[in-house]
């Protein structure tokens, strides 16, 4: 990492991202009623769900893989994909009313700030980036993670923990590959709640 | 408004792959349409590449005009691109309309996308009838929902 | 664009006439003139194109004519006479004709009456010859505007002549064409004599003439004296020649005389390069340009009078509708004359470059003249619209279709690409309407026919513009401003400011025009065709057919080709685009056109290669059709294979066709397969279709159940086919199927089993292990079966087979292939595993569960571990369940043949058959070079070092056989390794002869073997004595040396060692050298000396071989390996090492007389010999004792010659008789530098008494009378 | 009463709730459920392996629901549906399903769901999904996890669903059984 130059200033304060969900010009149901509307109101939930259901998927994925093969490679697959899938998903979304991105670092940016606040309510602490390809995402407060460290700290969290960043890993990944940045993300955290995640962008 | 007369609405994909391709004409058949949303991806392509560090809009405006047809074209932040051809009138055609519809356009296609169902990496043209149905109201409709 | 009248379509530029240069005739004869085509010389015809290459520059300018052809070069170089003006910004530029210096221009007519009054054709009075009012012009008397009168202004009628003049001089040949007889008296320079300033005075009357009668035409003349340097004094430079006061004067007497005042501009050109010569001629347009512009103003001014004159188009009356129009033509009507003037005027205007009044004037009669080909008039009310495929009408539509494109041109030429796209529809519209009024509209070809060629010309125009700079606006940057009709661009960066565009206001490049020329023009052919149709018909309404001449015309026409070059030309440009997807459509359009056009051959090419891209790109509606079109012509050409392949790929349901229609397709597939007759088929026909390159209806999943498996074992495969849902339609039968493995020993062929039941099941599990090798006709030796290979849409059929590996290594399957199977038709439809493709589905395999009928029930899928697909499976060595064991006594002794027992242990559950392969190998670093190592079974023979394919017979379960080997090693005492390998089978499996085949299992063992030497020689050789001996011959002497050789022989061996017998084998040599022959020498000595001769020979050889000794030996007791078996003595032999000598330099003899008396002198002679070749230095030392007197002295020297010898005396007389020593006599042999002596040992060769110490002993009898 | 839980909620939902994107809620359990439609190509089993889920969860949910809503034990069932619409299902997923539907007994009732946030977007893949999967059924899981936490041994599965083509999405709760606990006497 020595060889990382920091490059976090690039990121300025967070603009509501949520605006990207919100108003949007003409968006009034152009399926003229009917079925489920297109339009994005200002939909929300309890985010407590979404933390449960997390959880649970990680169990899940657990439970089901198990048998098939009991190794962690394939519980780490699933959830990996399943961030990717959402990841996906999410950015064909809420890139709607942006801008077309003009290089990689814009995109990285976005996931930084627009997307990291859509998902974790909060901006990506720290960028970094050798300009050769690899970013450091670093997130001094994992939110996923705040109610895990109260439990059983340390080393030994961290490593229960860790499982946790499969889904985000994809949801980077997925992201990034919507927008056409093909690349390798993985994710590591020493004492909870911080943690960072690497992007490798594949030479294309 | 009313000068605005959907002929056919192309969805295409990251590979430049026909997604969806809707034919509203009477006069011109199917193949037509298929071959104009393809040729399309050219201009679009070459649109969106010389739109340089100012900020680019995803609406890339007319495209080309080909007999009776003009094209028009719109590239989604993901690569996607989206098509629409109009009989050319004698008048001239508000951009902002035309932006409303692609974006309706593009509403559709996000919650194709979203449905947990759909692999977004796959080459296949979509079939679901959500999707259809939607694509349909907005090529049959297009002449009086448009203004916001 | 070639079959308007070029003089309507040609850019105008001021004409300019210049003479006294000869005309163009002589510069095309000029043999180096070359034309060259400047742009869109293709639009104009030859007789137009009156350029001349600047070639002609290259010509050295010494000659008048030469002169004259270069300026005239220079001059008519840039000619405008092509579609696309100089350009804005270009330099003023004239066409330039040449003309004869008497050529007469036409004659400016009288001034007309009031023109008010010309319309009254009984007024006779003077017009121009191609007016309409003249009898005899083309337009007489209602025509518009002929060519010609264009042709007028452009060619003939300039707006400014530029005389070029020669200053006369003594030698001048004066002008061209002037015969002037030259004064041979050379006058002096500096004075102007008389007969000068004659010439100079009738040069500016001609002028002066010349002058007027152009004035009085209004055209501007010009005047260019040429000096040469025959003008000048030969010492002088051009420059200086400027100054000349003579010439000076005489060109301004020309100039007043002839009367050309500042106003005309007067030229005087001096002897120039040819560079100057091009500066020359560019100034001399610039300075005449205005005055060309000027006349052309005027002429526009008098027009502009005479339209003001003419009455509003309705003042008079026109016979009304109700009287059918007379057949005597008409006089032209007022509206005639409007256009007549407003072409004109506008003609004038672009003569004048100012192209904005040029278009209003153009627009102006482009509008009247629309209105005079509506049915009804709407400017002059109640006049009726000319009368269809007329003369006159004929002639309006050309004018009108050339007015369109000028105008069209000209917006373009002031860069306002909207009004001309805006024209060209204006045109194109208008006569829309007004054909269908004719009864000429969209459904006759001629419509299409002249719209195709409205566009063509467009485009042409357009290409022509471009190349010559003009820009196409970027779509992208256009907005149009919604509110006003007013559609100037106003470019922005984005197209979202700026509140839209209208489309069909956007200019684009010609490709698209093209395209749209090609398309109408393949509308006329259909038209055509049509009608032809049509004409076929019995008693068909003659009337509406167009008349004999056009319709001829069309049937000439080739349509396709034509179509086809307009998509070429719209190809071309999209590919200057680069905008491929573009090109591939115009393709696929050209693909198209040649297929309507019936040549299959070249369509299938076009078709076959646009193909693939929409193949790969998934444009599957687009490949649909292609395949389609291709198909048709794939059966005109009758390349059947191809119709085969094309129909296969359509069965895919990627293609969005009704079921109907695919069940067409399928059978039609199976009509060319199984029924049709194909005419003067060849044997068989073969196709093998690659499935992965094209849309397939079936697709092919490989998994091998495990990563890895043994030789031998049976290895269970599984081959997953899925139909797509909708295809094929109808339950399809495959002939046979067959999987081919890298190895092809493991191929595998199925031949279609017909069962009755119709399988409607989506999943079906099919057995295809326990085949049975056959040799198939085709297909070689292959493992065979019959299943089910009937395929019907939506299901998947898994074809489970096993193999059992015979050799380790990788084994894949590399390919698939379904076939049908006709008489005529062996069709294989291929499946290419080399490249799986990467995956992340898990890995599945299926079970096919059993009922208890060994019937298949409802499957079900199981996951395997990995991803993706299986196709090769890694083959490795079965475990061997087998031991060898080898007992033997160690160390084994060099030279004996040393015994192994070996042991091997059968631990397999069956019996099996067993070879051994056996080699011993020295750890020496290069035993490989020549191993004298044996191993063998039988003692008594040695063969090689190794052993091959050795039967060790079949060993029961269990049960172990022994053998025994023996190892002889032989030399250096490293250690050896035994290699051994075992292989075997399991004698249920061995085939009838047993000779290990692959697949046989192996076991490889190395076993340690120590050696060590038997024995330890040591040697010594010790020198016994040397002396002479007299020979066999008496008179000889012999040199005996003798030496003690002692060997001591040890054994290391830890195992007690019988010798049977040690012998010392010498070399002969070993006797022969040792002697050496002494012949006596002829010595003078006392008489009681017998006469002896000595001959010497030098002993050079002195190190000598002895022999060998060679032991017979065996180990007292056998090894325990073999205690009945009699293992022979083996031999081991060792080397003597050599005998050294060391080499004699001196020898001294001694002759001792015999019984000497007391009182009786004698004499001792030693001889000393040399053996070398140097000389050398004896010392002489004599002690004396007291049984001896001697004289001499005692201490003395000499030398001895190399090779040769010397004497040496010493007389002793006795004093005691008795017992005596002689007195002792030391010789020492002295080199030349310090320590360098030695001894030189004396003897006595033969005598008898002894020798006590070093002393010779004497025995000296006493004296008796004493 | 049923106004006063109504407040309830909604003042709970305004001032008491870290509130998410729902799309992204949506997505993630859109991607679960088509994971494990992958894994068995058995929508029986993935019914089943969604309500468990679910169970798992409402054990666990039940905990954040009564320390953000402080309530009092319900009197009946009756009031348990109401606070399971009007409360639950607000704060947690800011919808308000209509109960209806009650059976004789008033052991039995309906929740009529008029939006669905699980559902956004999704369309059921035609091979049969219409008709076997239940595609929200985590839901029924969470109730059943939940209230028998609260000592209510309930049923609860879907009967109909928009996604399967039917006019309206209802889910059927029914009371097995109070769980016998200590309760301390004389509460009401």
């Amino acid at each position: 990492m020595s060889v990382l130059q920091t490059a976090s200033s690039a990121i300025t304060p967070f603009f509501t991202s949520l605006s990207s969900g919100d108003e949007v010009p003409g968006s009034t149901s152009i399926l003229g009623g009917g079925g489920n509307s297109v339009s994005f109101k200002p939909a929300h939930v309890n985010e407590s769900c979404l933390e449960f259901l997390i959880m649970e998927m990680v169990d899940l994925m657990y439970r089901t893989t198990v048998d098939s093969e009991n190794d962690k490679e394939a519980v780490y697959y699933k959830l990996e994909m399943l961030g990717y899938q959402v990841g996906q998903s999410l950015v064909e979304r809420f890139t709607r009313d942006r801008p077309r991105f003009v290089d990689t670092l814009d995109v990285v940016k976005f996931i930084c700030k627009d997307l990291w606040t859509i998902i974790f309510k909060k901006q990506i602490d720290n960028l970094k980036t050798n300009h050769r390809g690899v970013y450091v995402l670093q997130d001094n407060s994992f939110r996923w993670f705040l109610r895990m460290s109260t439990e059983s700290g340390g080393e030994a969290a961290a490593k229960k923990a860790v499982p946790y960043l499969w889904f985000p890993c994809g949801l980077i990944r997925g992201a990034l590959a919507n927008l056409g940045v093909i690349s390798v993300v993985i994710a590591e955290t020493n004492s909870l709640p911080q943690c960072s995640f690497q992007i490798k962008i594949a030479k294309s | 408004m009313n000068n605005i007369n959907i002929q056919s609405i192309a969805i295409i994909g990251k590979q430049n792959n026909p997604l969806y391709i809707k034919n509203f004409s009477k006069s011109h058949p199917d193949l037509k349409f298929h071959y104009i949303a393809h040729t399309s991806c050219d201009v679009i392509e070459e649109r969106a590449g010389i739109a340089g560090s100012e900020t680019a809009d995803t609406y890339l405006g007319l495209l080309y005009v080909m007999e009776d047809l003009a094209v028009y074209g719109y590239i989604t932040n993901t690569k996607v691109k989206f098509v629409v051809v109009l009989l050319v009138p004698d008048t001239v055609i508000k951009n902002t309309d035309m932006k409303n519809l692609f974006k309706k356009i593009h509403n559709v296609y996000i919650n194709q996308v979203c449905n947990p169902f759909y692999n977004l990496d796959g080459k296949k043209s979509i079939i679901s009838k959500r999707f259809i149905a939607s694509i349909d109201a907005i090529g049959i409709t297009s002449d009086d929902v448009i203004s916001p | 664009m070639d079959n308007y009248p070029p003089e309507f379509i040609l850019q105008h530029v001021p004409l300019m006439a210049v003479f006294g240069l000869g005309t163009a005739r002589d510069l095309v004869e000029q043999p180096t003139s070359t034309t060259n085509s400047v742009q869109s010389s293709s639009i104009i015809p030859k007789s137009q194109s009156r350029r001349s290459s600047l070639s002609a520059a290259s010509i050295p300018i010494s000659t008048r004519q030469q002169l004259s052809r270069t300026l005239l070069a220079l001059l008519t170089a840039k000619n405008q006479v092509s579609v696309w003006g100089p350009g804005k910004n270009a330099s003023a530029a004239f066409h330039i004709v040449a003309v004869d210096k008497n050529h007469q221009f036409p004659p400016r007519k009288p001034m007309m009456r009031p023109p008010a009054h010309t319309h009254h054709p009984n007024m006779p009075v003077a017009h121009s010859s191609i007016s309409p009012l003249t009898p005899g012009s083309p337009v007489h008397p209602d025509g518009l505007i002929p060519p010609i009168w264009v042709r007028k202004h452009r060619e003939i009628i300039p707006s400014v002549v530029v005389g070029f003049y020669d200053l006369w001089h003594h030698t001048s040949s004066g002008p061209i064409q002037e015969k002037e007889e030259v004064s041979p008296v050379q006058e002096p320079l500096g004075t102007i004599e008389p007969i000068e300033r004659e010439k100079d005075n009738n040069l500016a009357m001609e002028i002066n003439e010349k002058r007027k009668s152009l004035l009085e035409r209004g055209i501007k003349f010009s005047v260019v004296i040429l000096l040469r340097t025959q003008n000048m004094d030969k010492s002088m430079d051009d420059r200086a020649f400027l100054k000349d006061q003579t010439i000076d004067e005489r060109l301004s007497y020309i100039r007043k005389v002839s009367g050309l005042d500042a106003r005309n501009p007067f030229f005087v050109l001096p002897p120039s390069q040819q560079g100057d010569l091009h500066d020359f001629v560019i100034n001399l347009q610039k300075s005449l340009y205005d005055h060309g512009l000027n006349y052309y103003r005027e002429h526009g001014k008098r027009i502009k009078k005479k339209r003001s004159r003419l009455p509003s188009p309705n003042g008079n009356m026109r016979p009304s509708l109700s009287e059918k129009p007379s057949t005597s033509p008409q006089p032209l009507s007022i509206q005639g004359w409007m256009i007549r003037y407003d072409y004109k005027l506008a003609t004038f205007a672009e003569f004048r470059q100012d192209m904005e009044t040029a278009i209003n004037y153009y627009e102006s009669a482009y509008n009247l003249l629309v209105d005079l080909f509506a049915p009804q008039s709407s400017i002059t009310l109640g006049a009726t619209g000319l009368p269809i495929r007329s003369r006159r009408w004929t002639e309006a539509r050309i004018l009108a279709d050339t007015i369109s494109l000028k105008i069209c041109k000209l917006n373009l030429y002031i860069d306002s690409p909207s009004e001309a796209l805006a024209q060209l529809n204006k045109h194109v519209s208008t006569f829309r309407n007004i054909s269908n009024t004719w009864g000429i509209g969209e459904d006759t070809f001629e419509y299409w026919a002249w719209l195709s060629k409205q566009y063509r010309i467009f485009a042409d125009v357009l290409e022509i513009a471009t190349k010559s700079g003009f820009t196409i606006p970027d779509p992208a940057k256009i907005s149009h401003n919604t509110t006003s009709s007013d559609f100037r661009f106003s470019i922005s960066n984005n197209p979202n400011i700026g509140s839209g565009i209208n489309p069909s206001m956007v200019l684009q490049h010609p490709g698209f025009y093209y395209f749209m020329a090609a398309k109408y023009n393949s509308l006329r052919r259909k038209n055509f065709l049509t009608l032809e149709k049509f004409m076929k018909k019995e008693g068909f309404e003659t009337s509406v057919l167009p008349p004999q001449n056009i319709l001829e015309a069309e049937q000439s026409v080739d349509h396709s080709t034509l179509t086809i070059e307009l998509l070429t030309k719209s190809y071309e440009q999209f590919k200057a685009q680069k905008t491929g997807r573009m090109t591939l459509y115009m393709a696929s359009e050209i693909a198209n056109t040649y297929l309507d056009a019936e040549k299959y051959e070249t369509a299938l090419k076009f078709f076959e290669r646009i193909a693939k891209t929409y193949r790969k790109e998934h444009w599957h509606t687009i490949l649909e059709s292609i395949l389609r079109c291709s198909l048709v012509c794939a059966k005109e050409l009758g390349t059947w294979e191809k119709v085969v392949e094309y129909l296969v790929e359509l069965l895919s349901d990627q293609f969005s066709i009704s079921n109907q229609k695919r069940i067409e397709i399928h059978n039609e597939l199976m009509d060319v397969l199984f029924k049709m007759k194909i005419a003067n088929l060849p044997e068989l026909r073969q196709v093998i279709i690659d499935m992965d390159e094209i849309n397939s209806f079936l697709t092919c999943r490989v998994q091998f159940k495990d990563d890895t498996t043994f030789i031998g074992a049976e290895t269970l495969f599984q081959i997953t086919f899925t139909t797509q849902a909708e295809s094929p339609p109808i339950p399809l039968q495959f002939a046979f199927l067959r999987f081919s493995y890298n190895d092809s020993y493991f191929n595998h062929y199925f031949r279609n089993k017909k069962n009755g039941e119709k399988d409607n099941t989506k999943l079906e599990w099919v057995d295809c292990k326990n085949c049975l090798q056959e040799d198939i006709e085709g297909e070689g030796l292959v493992w065979v079966k019959d299943v089910n290979l009937n395929f019907s849409k939506g299901i998947t059929k898994v074809f489970e087979g096993s193999i059992e590996p015979k050799e380790s290594g990788d084994l894949q399957l590399q390919a698939v292939s379904f076939g049908f199977l006709t008489e005529r038709w062996k069709v294989e439809l291929h499946f290419n595993l080399k490249n799986t493709r990467e995956e992340h589905s898990k890995r599945k395999w299926l079970i096919g569960d059993f009922d208890s009928k060994g019937e298949v029930t409802k499957p079900i899928y199981s996951v395997l571990n990995g991803t993706g697909e299986r196709t090769s499976i890694k083959i490795t060595q079965k475990l061997a369940r087998l031991d060898i064991q080898a007992k033997h006594s160690a160390p084994a002794l060099l030279d004996e043949h040393y015994p192994i027992e070996l042991t091997v242990v059968n631990l397999e559950q069956e019996e099996v058959k067993a070879f051994l392969n056996a080699e011993i190998v020295t750890d020496a670093p290069s035993n490989s070079i020549d191993s004298e190592d044996f191993i063998t079974l039988d003692p008594t023979t040695n063969v090689s070092n190794n052993l091959k394919d050795i039967d060790i017979g079949v060993i029961p379960a269990g049960e172990s056989v022994v053998k025994i080997v023996y190892v002889l090693g032989k030399k250096s005492s490293f250690s050896r390794t035994l290699q051994l390998t075992v292989y075997y089978a399991s004698t249920s499996s061995v085939p009838s002869t047993p000779f290990p085949a692959r697949g046989w299992i192996e076991k490889k063992e190395d076993f340690r073997i120590h050696f060590i030497a038997p024995f330890v020689f040591s040697f010594n050789i010790s020198p016994q004595s040397e002396i002479f001996t007299t020979g066999n011959s008496g008179n000889s002497l012999e040199w005996v040396e003798k030496h003690l050789l002692v060997a001591k022989i040890t054994t290391t061996s830890p195992w007690e060692i019988s010798i049977s017998d040690i012998d010392l084998i010498l070399l002969d040599q070993a006797n022969a050298q040792t002697k050496m022959e002494i012949a006596a020498s002829s010595i003078e000595i006392d008489n009681d000396f017998q006469e002896q001769e000595l001959t010497l020979m030098d002993i050079k050889k002195l190190n000598i071989d002895i022999g060998l000794l060679v032991i017979q030996w065996k180990r007292k007791q056998q090894s325990s390996v073999v205690k009945d078996i009699e293992i022979p003595c083996t031999e081991s032999t060792m080397i003597v090492p050599q005998l050294i000598r060391k080499k004699t330099e001196i020898s001294a003899f001694i002759r001792i007389p015999p019984n000497p008396k007391v009182g009786q002198l004698f004499t001792l002679i030693y001889k000393i010999v040399n053996w070398t070749s140097s000389e050398k230095k004896i010392h002489v030392i004599i002690e004396v004792n007291d049984s001896f007197v001697f004289s001499g002295y005692k201490q003395t020297h000499f030398s001895v010659p190399g090779m040769g010898e010397y004497c040496f005396r010493v007389n002793c007389f006795p004093l005691i008789a008795g017992k005596m020593k002689l007195p002792k006599v030391k010789m020492v042999r002295r080199g030349e530098f310090e320590g360098d002596e030695e001894v030189v040992n004396i003897i006595s060769p033969g005598y008898k008494e002894g020798i006590e110490e070093d002393y010779f002993v004497i025995f000296v009898r006493p004296k008796i009378e004493i | 009463m049923n106004k006063q839980y109504k407040q309830i909620g909604d003042e709970v939902w305004k001032n008491r709730v870290e509130k998410i994107n729902a799309e992204l809620f949506t997505l993630t359990y859109g991607s679960v459920v088509a994971q494990l439609v992958k894994d068995y190509e058995d929508y029986q089993e993935v019914n089943k392996q969604l309500e468990k889920m679910g169970y798992n969860i409402g054990v666990r949910l039940i905990e954040d629901f009564l320390a953000r809503a402080s309530l009092g034990r319900c009197a009946d069932f009756r009031e348990t549906a109401e606070v399971i619409s009007k409360i639950g299902f607000k704060i947690f997923l800011n919808i308000t399903p209509t109960v209806t539907n009650w059976s004789s007994n008033n052991k039995e009732f309906s929740l009529i769901f008029e939006e669905n946030p699980l559902a956004e977007f999704v369309e059921l893949p035609d091979d049969g999904a219409a008709d076997e999967l239940w595609y929200s059924n985590i839901l029924c899981g969470v109730l059943r996890g939940s209230l028998e936490m609260v000592q209510m041994q309930v049923e609860a599965n879907f009967i109909s669903d928009v996604l399967r083509g039917d006019d309206q999405t209802e889910m059927r709760v029914k009371l097995v059984k109070y769980l016998e606990e200590e309760v301390p006497a004389g509460e009401d």
